[in-house]
């Protein structure tokens, strides 16, 4: 079996970053985030990047830790409302962003991984969102081309993983990661735990192994809250 | 005079049937969860991956892998599903949702929707709001009839840049009900909040609509 | 709870039948194909069809009882090699039928089911699959534009589902199914045997429930092997 | 003279390397599955939605659930893992297949394939060939050099309809090896079958092909 189990970030992620470079997270808030990777990412001090990701995090947690060192240069997300230094950076002209409705966003990231190169979606018809796209008929609605996404590099976070790297999610922390998981040119993955071969129910594998070209424990499973609501607080 | 949210929530719960699957927007629509009367049946969807969307979780039960797409923790029923984002949108985008309920800074009277931007605040992102509203069956608005400084949020056409167009079917305010058959028809005043008069409600809305009760 | 349970196939497809329909069915071969709704489609005297299935069946078995009845106006399939009967009625005129590519056929159904009304396939490209096709380049390389299906029917077969309808697959049986399901304005699965609610974890969930309008219980569970090859026969 | 079906196997299996996810053909690709050095690790994957297939089952094993692309009764390894149709093309079209080793009727001199119709006999459909050859990093391909009245079938033009066009990277016949280095590249003949010259070889090739033996 080839060994695709690496012993921490620093060595999962040795020879892929560059700067100027795209990576691809996982993530929806802080929810399902690779944490561990992220951090390591900080570390290494690659600069210019391009994050695809749902969310920017927040000020000190999440992808907000690469936007706090100044490591990026632009963003591919939906949703950015949690983030004051964010703001900062962006009303100074310091990054930029690309809005993408978060099922465009989604689909973009699979068909990116999928090899196709743009779809058809009706998702912000006549909206800023369709400013310089194309725009085509179908049953005599209109439907906005979007285009696949493929990044140099996807982080992932799983729960659980055998040796082969399939991948099996927890939960709503599944949400982006199994997208952003085929549309790296390399993904690398960090998992809660490692499991035996033979462990995962083949039935029940949400990211074959084949995505996976490195994996590593997860060294910090913070897993921070963005909004604790508990039963006392009404629904 | 006129409606709070939880009674403007209880109207919107009312135009959910059994069996349907139901996205709730951030905001008002959040109420409604509480106000679906519990004889339907009626499951709720979240886009961050997760259909049938239970209550707040007690305090010892708080599960950080459990959140709604508002962030908030939740919990999972006996009937609860989770996907990927990009099968959650399938749903979403596909068509098999039967309603969402959302909130609004503004509707115009030809159903177009805005309630993700306001030009020189800074711009969070539509985040799911423009593919709930091209995909979902039905879409039900709850908003303020007016804003802060009291003017009409009901518009002859949105002012604000659009999460979508022709997309509104039912709006609910504090001070009125609007309706409308189909996505070609006009909207209909069908009720109106206690204590407010026609006059009133016209004073407050710049939109056309014809007057149906 | 809503109960979408039905006592049989019969009852389950009532209302759902008219002639000149698309029906788009689960399957690859004979594995996974659902048999028991197979059969009451046949027995219902439906007619003019246009069914959206990986394959036709073989002569007496799935799919192809529809064809040998005379149902079957047109096919939208990716590959037909095992049906006699399939053959005799296309050279004689009676059957029109639409190749797909197996991935693209996959990915049409896809689309279908989650309103994308087209998508730039690189497969295909300067085949005859190509003719009547719009091409884009992306890239600097050619790619076809497929567009999204959405059939009156769709009829899936699971292996487990609860009262809720959400389904799971086994093995390579799941195959077409996932998609199926998806693409139909209405969806009847047949499944091998209900479990009770809360049975099946989040988790694992293939289908969920949102796609399943009614469920029957599987009468025949048959599932012919095609090739029955074994280990005498080598790898 | 030439090689048998079998030794053009193990030619083809030779090209794969430590770690990859291959998925073979049927026919003579279908071979190549014995040939694979047990030193290195290779995934097959058959488009019917299996990662990790395993060999024949025995007869008490039986599983109709457990079928490769080829619709033959096979058994799981404890890497298998199932998807559906459409993410095993996501896997197959999205290039992370490494490899795919196909047969063919006829390779034209630029790449082209043909391997799914011959016009005026039934057609039975492309199945999942146009996807593989338009979407896995690299195309082998193992075909008899010539076709049973002894005519070429690496050709200068492929004369029956396309599964691909430039999409093979190395063709393995019973009686050469040819390779190209990339897809702008011409084929390059490296090896000659025990007992095939190359005048043999010529007489019965239409193609163009450099000698770089």
């Amino acid at each position: 079996m080839v060994d695709k189990v690496y012993d921490d970030a620093v060595a999962a992620l040795d020879g892929l970053l560059f700067d100027g470079m795209t990576i691809a997270a996982g993530g929806f808030g802080l929810c399902g985030i690779p944490e561990t990777l992220i951090a390591a990412i900080e570390q290494s001090g690659v600069r210019d990047l391009t994050l695809v990701s749902n969310n920017a995090g927040v000020d000190d947690f999440g992808l907000g830790k690469l936007l706090r060192a100044g490591q990026v240069t632009r963003m591919v997300s939906s949703y950015v409302g949690e983030n004051k230094e964010f703001e900062r950076q962006y009303l100074a002209g310091e990054l930029q962003i690309e809005f993408c409705p978060q099922g465009t966003l989604a689909e973009r990231m699979r068909a990116g991984g999928a090899g196709i190169a743009g779809f058809y979606t009706r998702t912000g018809v006549g909206t800023l969102i369709a400013e310089g796209k194309e725009t085509k008929m179908f049953g005599g609605e209109p439907y906005l081309l979007e285009t696949g996404i493929v990044a140099d590099l996807a982080i992932v976070k799983a729960w659980r993983a055998d040796p082969y790297c399939n991948l099996i999610y927890r939960k709503s922390a599944r949400n982006f990661n199994p997208m952003a998981a085929t549309c790296g040119k390399i993904t690398v993955a960090e998992v809660e735990a490692m499991v035996g071969p033979g462990t995962i129910d083949p039935d029940q594998v949400h990211t074959p192994g084949i995505f996976v070209k490195r994996l590593i424990r997860a060294a910090s499973n913070e897993k921070r809250i963005e909004k604790r609501t508990v039963s006392a607080g009404a629904v | 005079m006129g409606w709070t949210r939880d009674q403007m929530a209880a109207i919107a719960a009312r135009e959910l049937a059994d069996g349907f699957y139901v996205n709730l927007g951030i905001g008002i629509p959040t109420l409604v969860a509480n106000q679906i009367d519990p004889a339907i049946d009626v499951t709720l969807q979240s886009e961050n991956g997760m259909l049938g969307l239970g209550p707040f979780p007690a305090e010892a039960d708080v599960d950080p892998d459990i959140i709604n797409a508002g962030k908030q923790t939740i919990t999972e029923l006996d009937r609860t599903s989770y996907v990927s984002s990009a099968d959650s949108f399938g749903m979403i985008r596909g068509g098999h949702i039967d309603a969402s309920i959302l909130g609004a800074m503004e509707v115009a009277e030809n159903g177009d929707l805005a309630n993700w931007m306001v030009p020189g605040k800074m711009v969070k992102g539509p985040g799911g709001a423009m593919d709930l509203v091209a995909g979902v069956r039905r879409i039900i608005v709850l908003m303020d009839h007016v804003d802060k400084v009291g003017q009409p949020k009901f518009r002859k056409a949105c002012s604000l840049p659009l999460t979508g167009t022709n997309v509104v079917d039912m709006l609910v305010t504090d001070r009125a009900i609007f309706r409308r058959e189909n996505r070609q028809s006009p909207f209909c005043l069908t009720r109106l909040a206690p204590g407010v008069s026609i006059d009133e409600l016209r004073a407050v809305t710049e939109a056309d609509f014809n007057d149906t009760r």
